[in-house]
């Protein structure tokens, strides 16, 4: 029986007071203070933690957190128009059932021997994004897209030996910022500096005459995004690539891997390096955690050589009867070389490729032409219903995927104040991008997915119609 | 009495094809919704709105494979993973392999929480808010520290946070030019030395004392100069001894204008114990993925927590979630900012979670987690004790607290048998594998087992039961262990084409390309 | 690509036109409809099924089946004192994790060979209940308590050769119609006739001189329950076993498995038979779904024999290295010797036996004492604040375990009408027990859990002060 | 073709103990909310509730365990459980075994389910009471009756219920006393002849033709009498033949004077293509938990749903879900019910799975399942032709519905190994172990696949190359299925202990009194 004293946790099988003194007197010590005595006095801590009251039992726990959780309102509950890099598309159950699975969710760093099967689905994962971008090497991801495209512009530095990288005006401003931690400050001694290039005012897409501007021989990639931060369809693709190569500089692309089973890959354009977000391959939003940037390429080894993240490479067994996996290129990784590796990697998002992995291989090529037609075609009647409305104006329209920007300048009312009277409507309004993009005015990017039925977007244009008037 | 005979075991053997392998065209795993036949009459056809050399002209080869198939071939692979649920994972020091309860893993499922979207109004999302601003102030009175990020990625991705934290403060004092060296120490984690680097530091690393395995201050006060941007360092190290000194060490940083950051990934041992701030750091990481039990995932999601001192918040990457008359707020103005490092918030799932465990455990369970990880480690290299060809690195140091580095020297010396074909071996039992140690091999042919709190007293003793086994057998029979695995899902690879390009092949179409004849039928 | 007229469907691989000719092809049919020529044509179904139209999108079919689902008002968002035989107690996570595990979730009646684990489980369901209840033999449980007594009955009946048993007045309904079925109508050759014994009107428990005047050479077995239908402790289990024994009948007891921390096992008072409902072990109330009746006896040949339901025995592997299960006297099942074996079983509630293990084990001894201790103190508590609220009584006290009887006679109100008020304060009152009883007036049935807080009970009480003023 | 090499296979091998022998006193698997302080104050010490002679004397010698190796162990336990889910599991005749998609997984676990209690006010469970009524109605459709009840636990305990509605029926005509037989086949299911010997019928077998497998229309009609109550039949019964003369059946029991129900548990040929009450039958019964998806949950919880005609609605069970006002109510108003047959209203969360699969389905999505049913099952019987040591039974018939008979009488004559051992032998290569028949073994040494819409083209052919290539070995070399299984979790039991009083053991408790050492370590 407990003493009421000793706290015995059903987590801590030790601390049951017998067995640590049992321990304790097979060490040879009197208490874990004499364990303790490495730490000196002086860099003890004194008095207890002062933390909240603990919910020892399970039930006041789960009450205690759900009661949190409960003070949200979901994307579920309510009617959700909010993307910008974090889209809300559907879920399939068999997907959230494999990631669940405790010997998935629990794994680590175990090799392909005890965790065969772990690695396989990382290998199926690579696999299928790289049938879905027609590249040869793809990468585990990294934590998300920004980095992604940090690590592929440090490579395509290294590469090319050039300290420059042209990237478009009209980025994510959270992306562009994770870049200028990667590239480093313009005080450091090896900085990368990181040029915008202008977008054509009607399109949206790349303005080339700036691009043919300001790349130079000090170039050393450009990158662009495709469907772009606002949802545009760069067409001018293989123009961009031209314009690289001839320069010699590496053609980055970033891209959305939803839209692929109807745009281009970029590699069929020229692309050296492609990055996107695999969030939308079967993640949930998770107030932003459910996303994951990957990094593929070419399968030629000055590519390969400058990945700093894993590769899984399928291997055969020794008897070449059956196969395993193991990380191609491992020396370059942190984990070997320390500092004079490849940047880093580490810990990164394992699990959701696992997912990504499931999803592919549900969706299949067939599901993916279907997806990427019926989001089109639903966003297009999103814009067109609201462009219908008063003061309304879409800019940048006819190419554009899933998201696109919505002017309310006409309509003497802010986006603020418009998402709010929305908000009691139980609908989240467009992303407000007046001040990231003060030039397109009183804007908001609205992006509109499978899960959109067309009763939600005449909701939204009543509610709008409404709001506005 | 740790001659305990091992248990049988044999891992399931599935011999699946790749993915790409199966199904059949025609096959669907689900089927997706169509547009209204009201949207299809008001929109035009899909190919126009999109610019004719954008539409995608050959099909991607994905498989094509019905629902059952889909989840049976998962299944079969996850069967085929020895998570840490499944084993007595003692062997991964350093990753803290921990329970991680079924409750948190029921709570962060919630849609109340996976059904948020991050740009969504601070208003409707005040549960999740009050949860991290919750858990930073945890964070910040087990550190010590004065404000909490939970936006990195992972424990790397924190450092390298902290990384540009001390960057951007040396760039506003205007002192970057001068000051681009950071000082670790070898048997601090390699990203103490790779994240900085990515950064554009210097790296300049201290060696461990051989007798006493601890970095020299001696050395330290060598390598500080006025180009010392600050000190990245790991402790107790993966050696799992305290650096009694680090409080010195840090003084002498800051005497030379440098800042500290304390790389706290193993804080399992700390809980209420020892904090990284009154030992003078201005920074710190903590995974929570590790001692925090965010499951591992296979490898994330993740969070490297960076903590930092009252003088360096105003560095922290943006939002900070504050809390201002009873509502939550996403503090963007935060000018001296370094930006963001990560999109959004980071992995808020494992702040959900980690939120749970301590909230579940309270002060005293925390302490009691550490306590018990310290008496875990110390029982198991009383029983580790005698067992042939396994000796235990800087042996005057008899104390560790988390985990503890040991050597197979002799074991490769008097059989050739060395500390990867014991790991390999060890998975015949039913045992994850253990780590070997990060590089470079400073201890030779070294492993480092972690025995945190969650392992009972006879989890350890098997454990240890069954590197006793695998040694003698060494002893007795080499070729065994050279050879292994011999109960696992598969045999031992041909490392060799890993770094060959001729044959390494990150994809199955690579894989195609390179063989005439796929690897599997 | 699929036609739109043909329907692939994601859960029929088969369904790919292509596949299925093929198929055809090969048995050498034209189409399906020769391979349906076996039925004739008369009895062909003419028409389509007049269906409502399919869900075929997974998540239109999850919003269509959420939406229904959501018009629920659960025992969760309310506050509910129902019980009556399914009972709100917390289910640990790790419970539904172990019985969502998709190879015990789709397991069925696979050996030992393939589905060692599974019975493994089973074993250790069966050897758990064994401990609690201090009893050697334990079934794998039927549909539910009241089946499980019935069986219990016919055993007794079958072994001593009468046809009669005598169970206790107090008792729930729905359990003494199953008992009916079981034992037949009057009118058939073999029944068993179920007579009621009376209850003292103070206590609640059996009333022994009424027990002694029924009993009888043809009474074939005496069944009590304790705690009772209405949650009372019974004392005389001792003097009913004697009485019971003495007349060369069988002593069955019904029990609620989750007061056996507290209460004396049934077993230590003379019973022969034992059963009960194993829903408080980690099921949910699943709408009265998470039930389960399970039978235990003595390891004696003549128990054994009679039993209908399947006996999970551990056995030694042929070279004694290891061990596995089967099932003990398989050959008195039905699957063996059809309308001659015992009775019948079937497909019962397995799954819930996995969850029952998992609770057990989780729980252990302490656990299961501190329940019951917290239980029967949160209730007591619950019947004395009740009881202070003007012309309430509570029936019955002091000896009751989770469930007490509250009587409004003096309240001028009827159950169902104060019901209906507690409703809209988010309040499920008690179990309206006047139709079922009309001996205790205008009454109904409290239940008081472990799940319940102080907090929730004064809620109640304050509740109905209100109500009734 | 069916030359296939199988794919390497081991079961999981982890040699667990029996939780009764694991963890250690003072451990705990989980926390039990203590009485709040107040209420303490305010009541009784617990014993003082108890009658003295009701307090526990003994602690019950339950095991104590932390929550992670609780965890651990029945992790480990699934993973040597063979779920559908994770093997091609055609074997098993008679059970359907079909894909159950996860996404009702999910839907059955919502709390807006699992939470809500049987006793509540229908008003607070309008959903669950509207997903009843629906899958009522569309049970109606399905099988042509007017009326349905889903309170029987399982297909037998179905089949009992209607036999208490025949012997209802009989009760209020008066005719109990002579109608006190029920006629069945000896190929129906045993449930058809064990359930209605309960409700306390005589029963009648009627065996099978040698030469068509079918019972004879002759033999009935000399077995129906004024004492006949009814029919309970299977069709097509586990042979996988359809009674073709099933109709007039029925009229000779109608024409008697008895009632006819017929066991649908086998109904997944059937959807859109032939309707029980088309046949005239009075009652039927249908196993929700196979031809409807509801998973197997590896021996229920189950549903035996009944319906019956228009006439016989008097004699369901109690309550009925019925619509009025645009509310959903619960009938218990039924004076001739037979009143329950299962506490509260069954294993609804069966019909809450089977409901969104039919809703997944829609009608041509059901008659697809059916018909893929036939296909697949006449292609197996196609692949199998040929196979050494293997017949179909009733060869003349060669057309099969929903499954099919075969016999290894030739295999056990030439061999010695009959069909128990190649059942045992066919789970070293990763799938279910097959269903033999049930007895009693008209057809000597049979099995019985049944391959349902679940399984691919590709699944048939390796099933039956797995078949094949047992048999040949068989053949070459009997004792490796006699002595199988070679790569299980464990090895071939001794079955004599099973029906030994002083062996077996039902209970850890007896396993140790009956032998001095446990069995195991
Ligand atoms: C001390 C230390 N620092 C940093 C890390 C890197 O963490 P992550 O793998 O999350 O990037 C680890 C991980 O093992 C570690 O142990
Ligand atoms: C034709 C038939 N009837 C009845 C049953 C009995 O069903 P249950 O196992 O659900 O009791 C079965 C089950 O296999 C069956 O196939």
């Amino acid at each position: 029986m407990t003493k009421n004293r000793e706290l015995v946790h059903p987590y801590i099988p030790n601390s049951v007071p017998e067995v640590t003194n049992e321990m304790l007197k097979e060490i040879g010590a009197k208490s874990v203070e004499d364990l303790l005595k490495g730490i000196p006095k002086r860099l003890r801590f004194k008095r207890s933690l002062n933390l909240p009251e603990p919910f020892l039992v399970e039930m006041e726990l789960r009450n205690h957190v759900e009661e949190i959780l409960s003070k949200n309102k979901t994307c579920k509950d309510y009617l959700s128009f909010l993307g910008a890099g974090c889209w809300q598309h559907y879920v399939p159950a068999v997907v959230d059932e494999i990631i669940h699975r405790a010997e998935f969710l629990t794994a680590y760093a175990g090799n392909t021997y005890s965790d065969l099967g772990k690695w396989q689905a990382f290998f199926e994962f690579q696999s299928m994004m790289g049938e879905l971008l027609e590249m040869d090497v793809v990468s585990l991801p990294t934590f998300d897209w920004g980095t992604a495209v940090a690590f592929a512009i440090r490579m395509s530095s290294r590469m090319t030996g050039r300290n420059e990288v042209l990237v478009p005006k009209i980025i994510s401003p959270e992306r562009l910022s994770i870049f200028q931690n990667f590239c480093q400050s313009k005080r450091a001694p090896n900085n990368i500096d990181i040029n915008l290039v202008d977008y054509d005012s009607k399109t949206g897409s790349i303005d080339l005459d700036d691009l043919k501007k300001k790349i130079s021989s000090k170039t050393a990639a450009v990158y662009i995004e495709n469907p772009s931060y606002l949802g545009i369809i760069e067409s001018n693709g293989e123009e961009i690539s031209n314009l690289a190569h001839n320069n010699g500089s590496e053609f980055i692309v970033g891209i959305d891997p939803i839209s692929l089973g109807i745009l281009n890959p970029p590699a069929e354009y020229g692309a050296d390096i492609v990055c996107g977000n695999i969030q939308p391959l079967g993640l949930h939003l998770n107030f932003g955690g459910g996303v994951g940037g990957f990094i593929a390429s070419r399968d030629e080894s000055k590519y390969v050589s400058e990945y700093p993240l894993h590769l899984v490479s399928i291997a055969k067994t020794e008897d070449k009867k059956g196969f395993g996996f193991g990380f191609c290129s491992f020396d370059q990784t942190l984990y070997i070389t320390r500092e004079k590796g490849k940047d880093f990697t580490g810990t990164t998002v394992a699990l959701w490729t696992i997912a990504s992995a499931v999803y592919l291989s549900l969706m299949g090529p067939e599901g993916l032409r279907q997806i990427g037609e019926t989001i089109i075609q639903k966003s297009h009647y999103a814009a067109q219903t609201l462009s219908k409305i008063d003061n309304l104006e879409i800019i940048f329209s006819p190419n554009f995927f899933k998201e696109f920007v919505v002017n309310f300048d006409e309509t003497g009312k802010k986006v603020d104040e418009i998402n709010k009277k929305l908000l009691t409507k139980k609908i989240i309004g467009g992303k407000n991008i007046a001040n990231e993009f003060p030039n397109f005015g009183n804007s908001a990017l609205y992006c509109i997915t499978e899960m959109h039925s067309k009763k939600d977007i005449d909701r939204l244009a009543a509610a709008l119609e409404e709001v506005l008037k | 009495m740790v001659n305990q005979q091992p248990r049988k075991y044999h891992a399931h053997v599935w011999d699946e094809p790749i993915i790409l392998e199966m199904g059949r065209k025609g096959e669907r795993g689900i089927s997706i919704p169509k547009v209204e036949k009201e949207i299809e009459k008001a929109v035009k056809e899909y190919k126009s709105y999109v610019p004719s050399k954008m539409l995608r002209k050959k099909r991607p080869k994905l498989p094509e494979i019905s629902q059952p198939h889909v989840l049976r071939h998962y299944l079969r692979l996850s069967q085929q993973t020895l998570g840490m649920s499944l084993n007595i994972d003692i062997g991964m020091g350093t990753c803290t392999m921990k329970y991680s309860p079924i409750i948190n893993e029921e709570l962060v499922g919630l849609p109340q929480f996976t059904e948020t979207h991050p740009f969504q109004d601070e208003r409707t999302v005040q549960g999740i808010l009050e949860i991290i601003h919750k858990f930073a102030r945890i964070m910040c009175e087990i550190s010590g520290m004065a404000e909490f990020s939970f936006q990195p990625g992972g424990g790397a991705h924190g450092i390298f946070t902290n990384a540009c934290m001390i960057r951007k403060y040396h760039e506003i004092k205007g002192e970057l030019d001068d000051r681009n060296e950071i000082i670790t120490t070898l048997f601090s984690h390699p990203a103490d030395a790779a994240c900085p680097a990515t950064a554009g530091f210097k790296i300049i690393s201290l060696h461990p004392d051989p007798e006493t395995g601890l970095p020299d201050i001696e050395a330290l006060k060598t390598a500080v100069s006025k180009n010392t941007a600050g000190l990245m360092i790991t402790n107790p190290e993966d050696t799992g001894i305290f650096n009694p000194k680090i409080d010195e060490f840090v003084n002498i940083i800051h005497e030379a204008g440098g800042l500290c950051a304390y790389d706290q990934a193993n804080s399992n041992a700390l809980f209420g114990i020892a904090r990284a701030r009154d030992a003078g750091f201005d920074m710190c990481h903590f995974n929570i993925h590790k001692a925090f039990s965010s499951p591992h995932g296979s490898m994330g999601p993740a969070c490297g927590a960076v903590g930092v001192s009252n003088e360096l918040t105003e560095f922290l990457p943006v939002p900070i979630v504050t809390f201002q008359d009873s509502v939550y707020h996403l503090d963007y103005d935060r000018p001296n900012s370094i930006g963001k490092v990560r999109e959004f918030f980071g992995n808020i799932e494992t702040i959900v979670r980690a939120y749970s465990w301590v909230i579940g455990m309270g002060a005293e369970g925390l302490k009691k987690v550490s306590e018990t990880s310290v008496i875990n480690t110390n029982y198991l290299i009383k029983k580790m004790s005698n067992i042939p060809g396994v000796t235990m690195a800087y042996p005057k140091q008899n104390i560790r607290l988390d985990q503890v580095r040991f050597s197979l020297e002799k074991l490769k010396k008097d059989s050739g048998v060395g500390t990867e074909d014991i790991a390999r071996r060890m998975i015949d039992f039913g045992i994850q594998e253990y780590f070997t140690s990060h590089h470079p091999w400073v201890v030779p042919e070294p492993f480092l087992p972690e025995p945190c709190e969650t392992y009972s007293k006879k989890d350890i003793d098997y454990w240890v039961s069954i590197i006793k086994y695998v040694c003698d057998e060494a002893y007795a029979n080499p070729e065994i262990a050279r050879t292994a695995p011999h109960n696992q899902s598969t045999s031992k690879i041909n490392q060799g084409v890993l770094n060959d390009p001729n044959n390494w092949a990150m994809t199955w179409r690579a894989h195609v390309r390179k063989n005439k004849r796929p690897t599997h039928k």
